[in-house]
């Protein structure tokens, strides 16, 4: 994205340009990826206070607590840096690093905008995959140089986990595949500009249904709650990373919040229309912009910086959304997890796959119109619930009122029943 | 020397330290590790040599699939003793120098045979992932053959290794366990 | 040193790989220390077969199509491996693949 | 295809096909039950298993079976009654349509309107002829003739309806529904659970066996669906097919009860005997389908029988009479003068016209073109293979041997003399199915063929069928005189007025034959059926000497078989007076036409008398006098509704069925219309299936006037053997006068040779069965002494050989064997040493070839590349 910048503005030999944008890139990317932990750290507390009624972080930074993060991050650095005995210093070292570097790798291949994109490889989506499926490396060395049983316990556990859910995460991100005929994230990007139902999850019921199959396994495979065994405070201490402290700590955090970006980066490019607003009903906003403000320079600029801006802001919305599910569902035990992997989400992502496919061969030819029919539902659906959220009064127990006795037995049922 | 070649040169001596070090280390966590290193390293040649499939692939199946495979294996299997099990001196001494004289044969015939492999270079073609697809998927296209039967064979042959592995794998009771 | 990757320095790399794997196969008396060394034989393979599909147009497609078979049969190869492994220790109550002698001559 | 309108034939079809409904369905409901046997425990299986009758036999499979035979009761009557009101109508129609085609054939018309004229009229013919025939290939075999393509290649089903299959349809589905219905009563025993069988003693008391309702009535569909199929059928085959199929009813049913060591001997005995029968049958058939290549009736008598105008018009004098020929001597031919007989064609043959010629003309079978000179002539050419319009020729004696055949088939079935034996042992059957034997289906299966291949009957085999009948009528009464259990007194009556009607047919009384068949019928299935109640009021007790004054206490029963009993004794204005006047009256006129033959006049004249005596004399022992027996006499009792009923229509038909009808002009034309022997309406109906040939033989047409005119000269002399017969019974039984145990002690030797049955099995049993025993016997010690040793002695010799052959095998060949191994053995142990085990080694030694193999093939590659 820079390449003009280095071979128009300031003529420099090949080699050193590309040296250059590469460590430009990179810098941007890991300052990025660190700079959007950092608030992630904060939205997540945040999130959860509001959640259990409390107001989360409030003090330091102003009015919202929003340098809390940098206190803690302040903190984690100054903290000693232990490593246990019995660890295997080699491997103990080592995990975080392979951990952080599989989430950030991911981020090379994943476009922000038109073009905004460190490395458009042709097989984006399949080379993010395959990077953050090393990530799940790290944790096993972190697990294992421990030296700690319940580190060891965590660490298989979040292998197991991570290695199924790869498994239908992998077939659903073929559905839109299919349906795009690519594996350009870019090109992804490019084909749903436009407005909203041009989007792939509107493009047919199974892309629509998809996306949600994508993003309950996305959330599994970065180890989020429910699904959050791993680290499952309340058994395993904190599973992998019990023994760690400090900056490994904060890197295993670096990574688990730069995976979750990543993932639902994916989800936004491959169906949420990746950098477009979907209200716009115009190819390529800068080009737009350019010949609005006369300046291709300009429009590039702007254009693509309202593109960068609603990509992350789609991304965002995803995390929060995996934040207030962590929040709001209770844990899964190991079983139901793997149960829930390989006996409804896998079958279901290989029902998707052919079903998409035989779309693709037999109705979607015939039925031109039909993402705007999917896409109103999809609206209509959205708008009611919004409504029913934005209408429906809190129903906080009166203190004193509160009777055990008067509290309904839990709706859900994941206890199995034998 | 460019770029290319300086990242070629240090991946590759990356990798081959590695692969050493997978061979010398005798903690089998660490080979492992080296091992990962290893995998990684051959990734990152690819990725070098614009093969950018088979390096994601790579990375894919190798490092998360088959490594944390055997990873499992090690942890399934390891108990104090067995994780460092010496192998004695003479025997290193033997199988360095049987290495050693295999590595010398095959770097004389590679030596040897290098103006007869050398291809007309750099016709910049670099072939797409859509088109390896198509010829997986048996649809001809120019020169490019149709591996549609090895592909399904291959595929099939997967799908019977796993099942046969989890039927092979599964809990059995040990002999004589309830002694 | 011209500009380019050489195709003898991958063949280089690949014959490393292979004899590593060769020597770890001979050397490591743990199964699956024996299987790491069977996936590094296998490795200097893709690297030689990619190698030729990089530098040689007549194999662009055959090189990758056969390294990419190479990489799932190693899957395969390793999931199976990995199964005698485990029986092998049921069996067993190790990995020391020197007790695994009964074909002992 | 169920086009009652245009096809009123398929109503006869349905009908035979609906017992055969009810029976398969039976059948698979029985099967069903069976198989559901086993699971019974399961709810699905039980529910099924308890629909189908579970372990109490249900009582649909009756319901079922009586409302097939019903329906299709009704079915015939409507087809009878379609019948006859279209017959004469049709018959003028027909006639009217051959007129024009031969009017159009000689008139000036252009050729094309006038071939179209021709044609419709024939499809009109055509059309007419269908609606009471049909048929359907069965098997077509495509060899034979090619041009020809229906001689000798299908075997077909096929219908055809004329008075006389009518006739029988009705009467068979009448008895048959009746009989069904009292079944229901008779049987219904058999509804039990478990059935206790007083007469089957085993080691622990009597035999216990679940009931056989359904199994029953399952027979008797069969039963009634093979006896409707052989009257519907239209060829040999279909009948010989329906013929086996009644074969093995009678089997089953006749061995109903099979646990009881006599009901099994029976049904064999039954089975065999009829099997006798059935060869001969068989060879008939052959014979026929040998030279006549058709199985079809029509086909088969247009063949034999010549027709009756010649292709111009011109009345034939041989018409319906068979034309005998002589191969002609070629000498005389030269000495005509007919020099032309030289170039016949291979296969050709020329026949000079005789009437004692040793070959039988055969016709072409679609009429060529031949006049009149020509046939009567000199000489006529004949294939040995004809086509349509080609004449044949067979030898007369193999139509002889036909005839005879086929009759034997009838003998055995209608239980002639000399099978006559099984039939009284198959009373060892219900008797229900005694009734349905006698009546309606087995026995007049027989008579039925004899009536139906009457054209290929030559008068040789005419003559057999007549003395054959007469030697059976009289030995039969004869035995029947001192019989004492009540079912066997009606079996011999039965077989004696099968002699009857066999003598009648034989001597030329076509009409009167099958008209006693029917009247017959009625009033056999009357007797049967009252005996039948008598048993089963008297709790199974068959033994006449045993009943006596059961008349108070079955006043239904008691009437009803006096009115069959005064039917079958000829008493005028019954139905058996009618036929039975016939009969004699054909033989009396053949009698008279032929007096070297009056003997087949004087057999049944007394034996019309010996009837009479029997009869009444069963009556009398059964109702009349006192009780003889307290015990059976206590217990009697009337039998229910659905056992008097039937016996109250019968009775009615017993006596009304040969009636003149009210409508016909006949009825009003003697002086007795009611009691004018020769009004019967049936006899008329009968009478228009006559076929031409019945008169042909022995110059028949002047005997039928003959018996026309002696008619009442016959019937009077029966009526006197009638009241002759009466008297004697009544005298000796009725009011005692006379003591049978008297007569009995004055004539023993008489009496044991009629008590015997006239030594019949006992004389099988010597001539037959104990020769083939003692060749049995013998084929038994050849075969145990002879090929017994031979085999042994084989056997042992090879043992001994294949003990050297065993030493051999082990010293030599094993040894060699042996040496190999040992030799690898040795090997593999020195060899063993380079197993180590360590798989580490192993990779050692293989990267160790590997460089060996890189150096070799790189020293070569260098030396090939230098070279």
């Amino acid at each position: 994205m820079f390449t003009y910048l280095f071979k128009e503005v300031i003529p420099l030999p090949e080699d050193i340009a590309a040296t250059l944008m590469a460590i430009i890139q990179g810098s941007i990317l890991v300052g990025f990826v660190a700079l959007s932990a950092v608030f992630f750290i904060w939205l997540e507390r945040k999130v959860a206070g509001r959640i259990q009624d409390r107001l989360g972080p409030t003090r330091v930074g102003g009015k919202f607590g929003w340098l809390q993060t940098i206190a803690d991050g302040m903190k984690l650095l100054v903290k000693e840096d232990l490593i246990p005995g019995d660890a295997d210093q080699m491997l103990f070292r080592l995990g975080p690093y392979i951990a952080f570097c599989g989430a950030f790798l991911a981020f090379v291949a994943l476009p922000f905008g038109n073009g905004v994109v460190a490395r458009n490889l042709d097989i984006g989506i399949f080379f993010m995959l395959a990077v953050m499926s090393t990530e799940v490396f790290g944790i096993i060395l972190a697990g294992y140089g421990s030296g700690s049983k319940w580190s060891l316990f965590g660490g298989m556990r979040e292998a197991a986990q991570m290695v199924s859910y790869e498994v239908p995460m992998a077939i659903c991100v073929l559905v839109p595949v299919i349906v795009a005929g690519t594996m350009n994230l870019n090109t992804f990007g490019q084909q749903q500009t436009g407005m909203a139902w041009n989007w792939y999850i509107f493009h047919d019921p199974f892309t629509f249904l998809a996306f949600w199959t994508y993003f309950t396994c996305a959330t599994a495979s970065c180890k989020r709650a429910p699904f959050d065994l791993a680290e499952a405070e309340s058994e395993l201490v904190a599973g992998f990373h019990t023994e760690y402290s400090g900056l490994r700590w904060s890197f295993f955090f670096m990574a688990e919040y730069g995976a979750m970006f990543a993932v639902s980066g994916i989800a936004v490019v491959l169906f949420l229309g990746g950098w477009n607003t979907g209200l716009v009903p115009f190819k390529d906003l800068t080009d737009w912009f350019g010949e609005l403000l006369g300046s291709k320079v300009a429009g590039w600029w702007l254009g693509n910086l309202i593109n960068v801006a609603v990509f992350i802001a789609k991304a965002w919305v995803l995390v929060f959304v995996m934040m207030w599910v962590r929040w709001t569902l209770p844990r899964l035990r190991i079983d139901q997890v793997m149960m829930t992997c390989l006996k409804y989400l896998l079958p279901l992502s290989c029902f998707l796959l052919m079903g998409v496919s035989l779309w693709q061969v037999a109705v979607n030819p015939y039925l031109p119109g039909l993402n705007y029919v999917l896409t109103g539902a999809a609206v209509l659906v959205v708008g009611w619930l919004t409504f029913k959220i934005w209408t429906t009064q809190s129903e906080m127990p009166v203190a004193g009122a509160f009777d055990l006795r008067n509290v309904p037995a839990p709706k859900f049922d994941f206890v199995r029943k034998s | 020397m460019t770029l290319q070649t300086f990242l070629f040169y240090v991946t590759a001596l990356l990798t081959g330290v590695s692969a050493l070090g997978v061979v010398v280390t005798q903690n089998i966590v660490r080979a492992a590790t080296w091992l990962l290193f290893t995998l990684a390293g051959v990734a990152g040649i690819f990725f070098l040599l614009r093969e950018e499939f088979v390096g994601a692939t790579q990375l894919l199946v190798y490092v998360g699939g088959t490594l944390v495979l055997v990873v499992f294996g090690v942890m399934l299997t390891a108990q104090g003793p067995f994780i460092n099990m010496k192998t004695s001196a003479a025997e290193w001494a033997i199988s360095t120098a049987v290495g050693l004289l295999l590595y010398t044969v095959l770097a004389l015939s590679v030596l040897a045979s290098g103006p007869l492999a050398t291809a007309p270079e750099g016709t910049g073609e670099i072939t797409s992932a859509s088109q390896l697809g198509l010829s997986l998927l048996g649809v001809k296209t120019g020169s490019i053959n149709s591996y549609l039967l090895p592909f399904e064979i291959v595929s099939v042959h997967l799908l019977v290794v796993l099942i046969g592995a989890a039927y092979l794998a599964r809990a059995k009771r040990r002999r004589g366990a309830a002694s | 040193m011209s500009g380019q990757i050489e195709l003898t320095h991958c063949l280089l790399l690949g014959a490393l790989l292979f004899v590593c794997g060769a020597v770890c196969m001979a050397t490591k008396r743990n199964a699956i220390g024996v299987l790491m060394g069977v996936e590094l034989v296998l490795n200097g393979a893709t690297v030689n077969l990619v190698a030729f599909a990089h530098f040689n147009p007549a194999f662009a497609v055959e090189g990758q199509v056969f390294a990419l078979f190479v990489i799932v049969m190693a899957a395969a190869e390793a999931a199976i491996a990995l199964a005698i492994v485990l029986n092998f220790y049921n069996n067993h109550m190790t990995v020391d693949v020197d007790t695994a002698e009964e074909l002992k001559g | 295809m169920l086009d009652f309108e245009n096809r009123p034939g398929f109503l006869f079809v349905i009908a035979t096909l609906l017992p055969l409904a009810s029976f398969v369905l039976l059948l698979l409901a029985g099967g069903l039950r069976n198989a559901l046997r086993s699971c019974r425990e399961e709810s699905l299986g039980h529910n099924l298993y308890t629909m189908l009758g579970g372990d109490i036999p249900p009582r649909w499979p009756a319901y079922i079976a009586t409302g097939a035979i019903a329906l299709a009761f009704v079915l015939c009557l409507a087809g009878f009654i379609t019948y006859t009101t279209e017959h004469a109508a049709n018959e003028a129609r027909h006639e009217e349509l051959h007129e024009k085609i031969h009017e159009l054939q000689h008139a000036r018309l252009p050729a094309a309107e006038r071939q179209k004229e021709i044609r419709a009229a024939n499809e009109e013919i055509h059309r007419l002829e269908a609606r009471w025939e049909g048929d359907i290939d069965w098997i077509r075999l495509f060899v034979g003739s090619a041009s020809d393509q229906d001689r000798g290649t299908a075997l077909k089903v096929g219908f055809r309806i004329d008075s006389l299959s009518a006739v029988m349809f009705v009467m068979v589905t009448l008895i048959a529904s009746l009989i069904h219905l009292f079944s229901i009563g008779y049987m219904a025993d058999e509804g039990q659970k478990m059935v206790e069988d007083h007469q089957v003693h085993g080691e622990q008391g009597h035999l216990h066996r679940r009931g056989r309702f359904g199994r029953f009535f399952m027979y008797l569909s069969l039963f009634c669906f093979s006896m409707l199929n052989l009257v519907l059928a239209d060829n040999l085959f279909q009948i010989f097919v329906s013929w086996e199929l009644v074969g093995i009813c009678s089997y089953l049913l006749i061995g109903f009860y099979y646990e009881r060591q006599s009901a099994s001997n029976a049904s064999n005995k039954a089975f065999i005997t009829n099997r006798i029968g059935d060869a001969g049958f068989i060879i008939g058939l052959l014979i026929v389908w040998t030279f006549i290549g058709t199985f079809n009736f029509q086909s088969i008598f247009r063949q034999v029988r010549a027709p009756v105008e010649d292709a111009h018009e011109e009345p034939l004098k041989f018409a319906g009479d068979f034309v005998r020929l002589d191969p002609v001597n070629p000498n005389a031919a030269e000495v005509r003068g007919d020099g032309e007989h030289d170039a016949l064609a291979p296969g050709e043959r020329t026949l000079y016209f005789d009437k004692k010629g040793s070959e039988v003309l055969l016709w072409p079978r679609v009429l060529g073109h031949f006049h009149k000179e020509e046939v009567e002539g000199a000489s006529i050419d004949v294939k040995k293979s004809p086509e349509k319009g080609d004449f044949g020729s067979m030898p007369y004696w193999m139509l002889v041997v036909a005839g005879l055949g086929i009759f034997l088939g009838c003998v055995g079935k209608s239980a002639q003399f000399p099978l006559q034996v099984w039939l009284p042992d198959a009373m060892e059957g219900p008797t229900p199915v005694s009734a349905l034997i006698h009546a309606a289906t087995m026995v007049a299966a027989g008579v039925y063929l004899v009536g139906r291949c009457y054209p290929l009957f030559t008068p040789e085999v005419r003559l057999v069928i007549a003395y054959t009948g007469a030697i059976t009528l009289f030995v039969a009464a004869t035995i029947a005189i001192v019989m004492r259990d009540i079912k066997k007194v009606l079996a011999y009556s039965t077989v004696s007025q099968l002699g009857y009607m066999m003598l009648a047919l034989g001597v030329g009384g076509w009409v009167a034959g099958l008209f006693h068949l029917v009247t017959h019928a009625f009033f056999k299935a009357l007797l049967f059926l009252g005996s039948g109640s008598v048993i089963h009021g008297c709790h199974h007790e068959q033994d006449m000497m045993k009943m006596g004054g059961l008349y108070p206490k079955m006043k239904i029963t008691a009437l009803t078989m006096l009115m069959g009993v005064l039917a079958i004794s000829g008493v005028p204005g019954f139905s058996g007076w009618y036929s039975k006047d016939a009969v004699l009256a054909s033989c009396l006129g053949f009698g008279v036409s032929h007096p070297e033959h009056m003997l087949l006049f004087l057999l049944p004249l007394v034996t019309a008398g010996i009837t009479t005596f029997y009869m009444f004399r069963m009556w009398f022992l059964t109702f009349a006098g006192k009780p003889k027996d307290d015990h059976v006499h206590e217990h009697a009792h009337e039998s229910p509704w659905v056992m008097t009923v039937p016996l109250i229509v019968l009775g009615f038909f017993s006596v009304t069925v040969a009636w003149g009808s009210p409508f016909s002009k006949e009825f009003y034309s003697g002086h007795f219309p009611f009691l004018n022997a020769e009004s019967s309406a049936l006899e008329h109906q009968i009478h228009h299936s006559q076929p031409e040939a019945v008169t042909q033989e022995f110059g028949l047409k002047q005997v039928d006037e003959k018996a026309k005119e002696v008619h009442g000269l016959a019937g009077n002399l029966a009526l006197a053997m009638v009241v002759l017969g009466l008297t004697f019974a009544a005298l000796l039984y009725y009011y005692q006068v006379l003591d049978p145990e008297e007569a009995k002690q004055q004539f023993p030797r008489v009496h044991a040779f009629l008590e015997s049955k006239w030594y019949f099995d006992e004389v099988y049993s010597a001539l037959l069965v104990r020769p083939a025993m003692v060749v049995a016997h013998w084929c038994k010690a050849v075969d145990g002494r002879g090929i017994d040793t031979v085999v042994d002695g084989s056997a042992s010799t090879v043992v001994k050989v294949s003990r050297w052959d065993g030493l051999f095998d082990n010293r030599v060949i094993d040894g060699a064997v042996n040496l190999v191994a040992d030799v690898c053995y040795g090997i593999g142990a020195r060899l063993r040493g380079l197993q180590t085990g360590y798989l580490r080694s192993y990779v050692l030694f293989l990267v160790l070839a590997a460089v060996a193999i890189f150096a070799l093939l790189s020293y070569y590659v260098a030396s090939a590349t230098a070279g």
